[in-house]
């Protein structure tokens, strides 16, 4: 499925700065007695793209929620932006305004029309006015492609179009980050190419973004690092070129057998 | 402080039956009239001033009582016997009794019944939550006798049942037997049998524990009685309060003393109250006498000088 | 071994066949039969039967329809009417006495120069309704509305009702309907004013009272506002508080000040005149109106994480759902004056509206759980990444959802509460079914009759529950076509 | 869990009892339990000041007094001179068979109701509709009235059958009378009667009733191994042996003994005096109101029915067929078992609401409970506080019962998922 | 989607013997006045594969829903096995448990475990004795690679999984001829495979079978025959190779030019 990625990308504005933008020490997280993650340690700059990959129930999914707090941690610190999180509910709060995030089910609310979708947040949760809210959600949703949709019911558009929705509706409350779970694994193929392209722009803007996939094409095009997850511990990261022509570890290289030899 | 409130509120809540033809029924308007109702006119009278200002409460059997103590009502004028009981351990105080009334039966002619002594197997019909339900017991018990009873909780109800034959006998107050067969549309195929198997004597209620009030009712009740024992009638109360000499009219009608203010009313409480709907068996003849449909006669009802039990204490 | 065999002919067809009229068996009210009543011999047995059991219902009973007298005074003059016209031993209905105590049944004992009032506040009931019932359907929303403008006003002239009312009764209903063609969320302000203004129709009396009980929470948002920016909590306790303390402490005080300066009021109408299906409706609808918000915080309390709040939400709905309704009207009628501060006494009518609303909120909150355990878990994490919070989460997502799918379910509960308003007859109430019949009957001149009033009774709720359920139904087909 | 390494735990500052979310559910749900206490406080504090002021206590002691009234339908013996108690008793066991008749005549006409609301029969169907539409939308009070009224204003009275000529006469051979006030059916009399248990309490039951009991769960106890043994014969040869004769030879030919033995006959009403006498004299009030909770009950169950059958999928019943099953193994094996877990858990909700129901006795003076505890002893001794609190917590336990019944077959037929 | 038929087939079985096992005559059927199949003319000889091709709505289903009577059709003749399809109750026995029809959506009975779904025919229609009846199973889901599922519901299994047990279900009656009506439409791409897989094998086996399908490699690989339906009609019928080089009908070449495309 690597042949989705088509057009070359500009890489111009897809540079890394110092500053750190999630920083995780340490973290442990468990389901009852069951351990799913495991002494998580990872840094992301701002403007960094990082692709998780790993076998299914390896625990990525669980990471990105931890980081917006849709999942508790139990042991161990999450800083994102320079806030902790912690139970304190303000600091959930501002971290869940800074980090936006689209699901694999798109998630969209079926009873608001797609630009309802996109304002919703900004009015209620940011306090902006609705004049102005729709403005930014009608310049997002041109972004994604879909800005002649707007008065649609989410369930009157196609997958394809739901997810880039979904991602315009993130985008308008201004994330500085943007978690991805598996954002095209619930499309049909002729599907994953749109959404693709819409993250591979977000990309070329300089968005920080960590994206849970298995598109191997997009990963090779737009990521800076590759973490491979397995057993709820990160196994190993690299840039892309070098993690997918010369994993290290034995259990990259069986899932990267069985990935591409799909 | 019943009274007080009464005042304060403007209005007399009167707790009546849902449907009693003469005692106590409302029109197609909702306007009530009747033998207790009047009764309940008189008190608002007496105490308001003004015989319309009554909320009429209907209350069936099961809930008249509670309706009287828990204080949604202040007097409850619905046909309901004076017993040991009643009085001590329900906690009401009955103020007097305004009808006589014994329990009875009434059978069909074609029965060829002529004694309750005579009923015995038969399937009788009784309003639940009356005494006539615990005097049916005894009276069967005492004379050895089995029967089947109907429990039915209103009273067209019964008399449905009756009607259509599911019950041989129909028993209640001899008052409501009465009234009942008047309304049929063959009254001359029922009759009532003779035995009178119980003593009912129906008199209005108030709550325990309230004299004033209970003094109140008390004696407008009996002002009705004593006004038709004086010959005081609503046609002729503003004369005689002029004109009468009897030092006992003049103090029922205010002329002399001010018997009102020690009940907590004005002078004219009284006048009012008969004015209301007439003297007691003004009341009686307009509901339930015998130019009704209902047709009862004074019977023990009548004045004790006319050889009956009603009996006004003097005023004084 | 060959896997191209013989028989694989290429084959192509280059005309294709027209299609064909299926044979005569398989067309026409031939086929219908076949299929509909004598598919086997056991289907030709039950239709005889079902043809049978027909028979005997009409043979029983039409020449007792087809006997019916319309205009008498009294029951004896029916049946002499139905000897004359059909001969002596005919059987015959007496409808008569249902066009004598029309009114009766529908009104109750109200003031028979006020009939137009309650007619005015069930005309409007439906302008209210309309944005909730009919959001998405402006044709039906027409039809609706258009249809009730037209009774409402025709029946208020017909009742005499004084022209400024009327008036007003024909602004508020045209613009309602104008209103409603350009946006109809804006008649959801109607909506909420309507439950007061409902009340002051019904009941009359100083305006006043329900325009300072509207005050409350207008106070308590003003409070919200200013107090806001200091500290949300002090703003959220202020607004629950301050609209507490203006209802208890002041709204009485309140309405009779502003009543001595400037009257507004209408006849008052006590409770003992409400009865028959004014009575009925008027329970039905307080109940379904407060039972609705009750359910859902039921609701949402069941599903909450917090032990307490959960225990306390399930103990509350289990012992409602485990009594019979009637046991809580004996309660309304005979304990809650035990409950309430001595000397504290209300009204009958408002004490069963609160037990009917407690009542039938036990079954809302279970039939909105089901509405809310529907709702997939992605849309409560999504409403958390856009950093909603829980209420405004439960307001903005959850809420508009589980509703809508709950409202099959909300539509019968009603149902079913609105069949049980009739057993505010054993608290003395006069429901139309049994007190008003009784009373009916209770009369000289209509003693006796028995079928009639049942019937008529029987049929108008027959009428009402059909048509909500019909709604219902129409509802669940749209809510399925929604849902792709 | 041991090495997990605890994020330092800020200290504790006031504000975290709003923002932090550990606490804020604490002090939320302690802010609720104050208000509930001080709700709860209130209203007994209020009860107990009311009934001080009416100089009323709280006490059970009435129902040990004696209750002075009669009671026409009683499964225990009972006279007036037996206690309040008593005669709750008496209401109670009235509630519990008109319930439990209702529940099983409601699963019947539900069950061919909603069947045939399903059948390809035009005309079956639409009366089914008809039936089921009339019934749900119309106030079951009503339906109990008209009920009763056919019983009192279309069956003759009793005396109608006397009479060399009768206007009406006796059905079933002369054993059963409908009459306007009560169904006269015939009581089962014994020429060798071994006598009655007595369970004390004036509660007996008679040794011959016992024998039929034993006999009958013995039955059915052979049935059940016989069933099994058929099984086996079945698991080893493949082809099950036919045992219908068997099993109805099990239940019935004990059975016949035992009427032989105790020389059990049909004793039928007689017409004596007013009534009939020597049979069973079946209260109208009580026939009415099964009746109508029947209808009216069946009417919600046959939906219930219908949609459960409509829930399992068309696929279901063709794989069925593709396998070969005919139409009515595939109704045994594939179609009923998954139908009846989606119509037993509604199908009890409505024996819940039939048992509630149930208390609109009092519309047809049928003495169930809330016709004896809740309202002659509530209204001759006046405890309303009593009887009515008493009374719910029956009604409150036959519900909790029937629910937690409800619950353990629910988390015992659970289709077992991903 | 021609790329999931990955190893080479073993032919060496799959030979077509010269007895027929279906044949269809002049065949017709209509809903209502809807005329659904028109003149249908096909005969299937012992051991043949063969695939139905068609748009939608062309009555492919409709077709082989006739064979095992589960449809009633109105004219014409159908003959299975040597037993013709009327309404005799007998003969649609007969003809139904020499048939074994696979459903687009498994159709598997969720309140019985995989086993009981297996045995649950031979024992109540072919009087098998039940140890026999579970052994046969046994080998069946050995057959089909999920003998270890044995026990479990079908709920818990994948989509793949419940297809395979369909098909095992099938086999167990030991039928002459299957029908599979679209048996992998309804799964995601990788259970695909499986399924494919188990139905080649079946093939190798010389199992005589009917198969609407539009995975073309499956057709290609395994059919004798591919017949395509239009509108109630057989418009084309050739061998595989033919079939797909060499379309004859334009409407044939207007579908494999959308379906190949894709
Ligand atoms: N709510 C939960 N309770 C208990 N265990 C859970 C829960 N959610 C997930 N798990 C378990 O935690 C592990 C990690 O789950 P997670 O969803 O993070 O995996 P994943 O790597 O995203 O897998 P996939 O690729 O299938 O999405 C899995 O074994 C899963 O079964
Ligand atoms: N029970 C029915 N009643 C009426 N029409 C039907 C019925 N079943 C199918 N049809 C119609 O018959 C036609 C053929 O249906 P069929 O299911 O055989 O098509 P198909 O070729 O299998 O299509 P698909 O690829 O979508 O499964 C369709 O137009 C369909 O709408
Ligand atoms: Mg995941
Ligand atoms: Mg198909």
């Amino acid at each position: 499925m690597s042949d989705t990625i088509t057009r070359p990308i500009d890489r111009s504005h897809m540079q890394v700065s110092d500053e750190v933008a999630i920083d995780i020490r340490n973290m442990n997280k468990w389901y009852g007695s069951f351990h799913v993650l495991r002494d998580i340690d990872l840094t992301v700059h701002r403007g960094e793209r990082i692709v998780i990959a790993g076998p299914s129930g390896s625990g990525k999914s669980t990471l990105i929620r931890c980081i917006n707090r849709l999942e508790e941690h139990q042991s161990g610190h999450i800083v994102v932006d320079g806030i902790e999180l912690t139970n304190d509910i303000k600091n959930i709060d501002k971290v869940r305004s800074e980090v936006g995030m689209v699901f694999q089910h798109f998630n969209l609310f079926p009873h608001l029309t797609v630009l309802e979708n996109c304002t919703l947040a900004p009015i209620w949760v940011r306090k902006v006015p609705r004049r102005q809210a729709e403005e930014t959600a009608m310049r997002f949703l041109e972004k994604v492609k879909i800005p002649e949709q707007a008065s649609k019911y989410p369930g009157q558009l196609s997958g394809g179009q739901q997810q880039r929705v979904a991602i315009a509706r993130s985008l308008c409350m201004q994330p500085k980050i943007m978690l991805f779970d598996e954002p095209t694994s619930a499309l049909d193929p002729e599907m994953i190419k749109e959404v693709l392209d819409t993250m591979i722009e977000l990309a070329e803007e300089g968005m920080t973004m960590i994206c849970v996939t298995h598109e191997m094409g997009f990963a090779q095009a737009v990521a800076n690092r590759v973490i491979f997850m397995d057993q709820g511990q990160i196994v190993e990261q690299n840039e892309p070129r070098e993690f997918f022509n010369n994993p290290k570890s034995e259990r990259t290289k069986l899932f990267l057998s069985q990935i591409l030899g799909h | 402080d019943t009274l007080a409130d009464v005042k304060a509120r403007g209005e007399l809540n009167c707790g009546v039956n849902t449907g009693l033809v003469g005692f106590a029924a409302p029109d197609a308007n909702g306007n009530w009239t009747g033998f207790d109702v009047d009764i309940c006119k008189a008190v608002a009278a007496a105490v308001l001033g003004d015989p319309s200002k009554v909320k009429y409460v209907p209350t069936t059997g099961q809930t008249r009582f509670t309706a009287l103590s828990s204080g949604e009502v202040d007097i409850l004028a619905r046909n309901s016997t004076w017993t040991f009981s009643r009085d001590t351990d329900l906690k009401l105080d009955f103020v007097g009794v305004n009808y006589y009334d014994g329990q009875g039966f009434m059978v069909r002619k074609d029965l060829g019944v002529t004694s309750a002594k005579e009923l015995d197997g038969a399937t009788i019909c009784i309003q639940t939550g009356t005494t006539t339900e615990l005097n049916l017991a005894d009276y069967f018990k005492a004379n050895n006798m089995a029967y089947q009873p109907v429990n039915i909780d209103s009273n067209a109800e019964g008399e449905q049942q009756y009607m259509a034959g599911a019950c041989d006998a129909y028993t209640t107050d001899a008052s409501g037997l009465a009234a009942t067969r008047a309304a049929f549309a063959d009254p001359e195929n029922h009759i009532i049998l003779p035995e009178i198997i119980s003593k009912e004597p129906l008199g209005p209620a108030v709550r325990h524990g309230d004299s004033n009030w209970g003094d109140v009712a008390r004696w407008t009740l009996y002002a009705l009685i004593a006004a038709e024992e004086y010959g005081i009638t609503s046609k002729n109360i503003e004369e005689l309060s002029k004109s009468s000499q009897n030092p006992e009219v003049q103090r029922l009608l205010g002329v002399t003393d001010d018997l009102g203010a020690m009940i907590g009313l004005d002078k004219d409480w009284a006048k009012r109250a008969i004015l209301a709907s007439g003297n007691y068996g003004e009341i009686f003849a307009a509901n339930i006498g015998e130019q009704t449909p209902i047709g009862l006669a004074r019977g023990l009802n009548a004045q004790w000088t006319q050889g009956g039990l009603m009996y006004a204490m003097p005023f004084r | 071994m060959s896997d191209t065999h013989a028989q694989t002919v290429p084959f192509v067809r280059d005309t294709m066949l027209p299609a064909a009229e299926p044979p005569i068996r398989e067309a026409g009210a031939v086929r219908w039969l076949r299929e509909n009543l004598f598919s086997g011999p056991v289907n030709t047995v039950l239709t005889i039967l079902g043809v049978l059991v027909v028979w005997f219902l009409v043979s029983h009973f039409w020449d007792w329809f087809a006997h019916s007298v319309w205009n008498a005074g009294s029951l004896s003059e029916c049946r002499q009417i139905i000897a004359e016209r059909w001969g002596e031993g005919a059987r015959g209905a007496c409808w008569a006495v249902i066009r004598e105590r029309w009114n009766q049944y529908t009104y109750g004992f109200y003031p028979s120069e006020l009939y137009w009032r309650p007619t005015m506040a069930f005309g409007l009931l439906f302008l209210a309704l309309a944005p909730v019932l009919f959001s998405e359907a402006p044709g039906i929303r027409r039809i609706v509305l258009g249809t009730t403008t037209v009774l409402t006003l025709g029946l208020m002239v017909a009742l005499g009702a004084p022209a400024a009312w009327l008036v007003f009764a024909a602004v508020v209903l045209i613009g309602g309907l104008v209103i409603s063609e350009r946006q109809v969320s804006l008649l959801l302000v109607f909506s909420i004013l309507y439950p007061l203004m409902g009340v002051w129709f019904l009941w009359g009396g100083s305006a006043w009272g329900p325009i300072m009980v509207l005050v409350g929470p207008v106070l308590g948002w003003i409070a919200w506002r200013v107090l806001h920016p200091v500290s949300s909590l002090v703003a959220i306790i202020a607004a629950l508080v301050i609209p507490l303390l203006w209802w208890i402490g002041y709204a009485g005080e309140a309405a009779r000040d502003a009543e001595g300066i400037l009257s507004l009021s209408i006849p008052a109408v006590a409770s003992d005149r409400f009865g028959g299906f004014l009575l009925s409706i008027t329970i039905g609808i307080a109940g379904i109106a407060l039972s609705l918000p009750l359910g859902i915080v039921l609701a949402l309390a069941r599903r909450s994480d917090m032990f307490l709040v959960k225990s306390l939400a399930v103990i509350f709905i289990e012992f409602i759902r485990g009594v019979p309704l009637i046991a809580l009207l004996f309660v309304a009628s005979l304990l809650l004056n035990y409950f309430l501060p001595p000397g504290t006494n209300f009204d009958i009518i408002l004490r069963v509206i609160i037990m009917v609303t407690l009542f039938s909120a036990a079954y809302m909150a279970e039939v909105i759980r089901g509405g809310l355990a529907a709702l997939p878990k992605g849309q409560y994490e999504a409403a958390d990444a856009l950093g909603l919070d829980y209420w405004k989460a439960q307001r903005l997502i959850v809420l508009p959802q589980a509703l809508k799918i709950s409202i099959p379910g909300i539509v019968s509960t009603f149902i079913g509460m609105f069949k049980d308003t009739t057993l505010v007859t054993f608290v003395g109430l006069y429901d139309p079914l049994k007190s008003m019949s009784d009373a009916v009957r209770a009369s000289t001149s209509w003693k006796g009759i028995y079928w009639e009033p049942y019937i008529f009774v029987g049929f108008i709720f027959f009428l009402i529950c059909f048509g909500m359920s019909r709604y219902s139904m129409y509802l669940e087909r749209r809510l399925a076509r929604d849902h792709r | 869990m041991t090495d997990m390494s605890a994020p330092a735990n800020p200290p504790f500052r006031p504000s975290m009892l709003i923002y932090d979310r550990r606490y804020r559910s604490m002090t939320f749900q302690v802010i609720v339990f104050i208000l509930v206490m001080a709700l709860a406080w209130w209203l007994v504090n209020n009860t107990i000041r009311n009934l001080a002021a009416l100089g009323k206590d709280f006490n059970f002691g009435f129902l040990w007094q004696r209750a002075g009234y009669d009671i026409p339908q009683t499964p225990i013996p009972y006279t007036s001179d037996d206690t309040h108690f008593r005669a709750a008793v008496v209401g109670l066991l009235n509630t519990l068979i008109v319930s439990i008749l209702g529940c099983i005549a409601a699963t019947f006409v539900g069950i061919i109701a909603g069947v045939a609301r399903l059948s390809n029969n035009w005309l079956i169907a639409r009366l089914m509709t008809v039936y089921v539409e009339a019934f749900r939308n119309v106030p079951l009070l009503l339906w109990i009235l008209i009920v009763f009224a056919v019983f009192t204003e279309i069956m003759p009275p009793p005396n109608a059958f006397r009479g060399d000529d009768p206007a009406a006469s006796m059905i079933l051979f002369d054993h059963v009378a409908l009459t306007n006030r009560y169904t006269a059916i015939p009581t089962l009399a014994m020429t060798n009667d071994p006598g009655s248990l007595d369970l004390g309490a004036r509660i007996t039951f008679n040794w011959a009733t016992i024998a039929f009991v034993l006999v009958l769960i013995g039955g059915w106890f052979v049935r059940r191994m016989i069933g099994a043994w058929a099984q086996r014969v079945q698991d080893q040869t493949g082809s099950r042996p036919t045992t219908w004769w068997m099993s109805l030879a099990v239940m019935t030919v004990p059975s016949l003994l035992l009427i032989w033995f105790f020389g059990l006959h049909f004793e039928a009403p007689e017409l004596r005096g007013f009534n009939f006498a020597g049979g069973l004299n079946v209260q109208n009030g009580l026939v009415a109101l099964w009746l109508a909770l029947t209808l009216y009950t069946g009417a919600f169950i046959a939906e219930i029915v219908r949609a459960g059958i409509l829930a399992v999928s068309r696929g279901q019943s063709e794989a069925a067929f593709a396998l070969g099953l005919r139409p009515g193994r595939t109704m045994n094996l594939v179609i009923l078992p998954q139908a009846l877990r989606v119509i037993i858990p509604p199908l009890i909700s409505q024996y819940l609401n039939l048992m509630k129901n149930s208390s609109l006795a009092i519309a047809v003076g049928y003495m169930d409970i809330k016709g004896t505890l809740g309202g002659t002893t509530l209204n001759q001794t006046g405890r309303e506080l009593e009887s009515i609190v008493l009374m719910m917590g029956v009604y409150l336990v036959l519900s909790l019962i029937i629910s937690a019944g409800m619950n353990v077959f629910n988390s015992r037929v659970k289709l077992k998922e991903r």
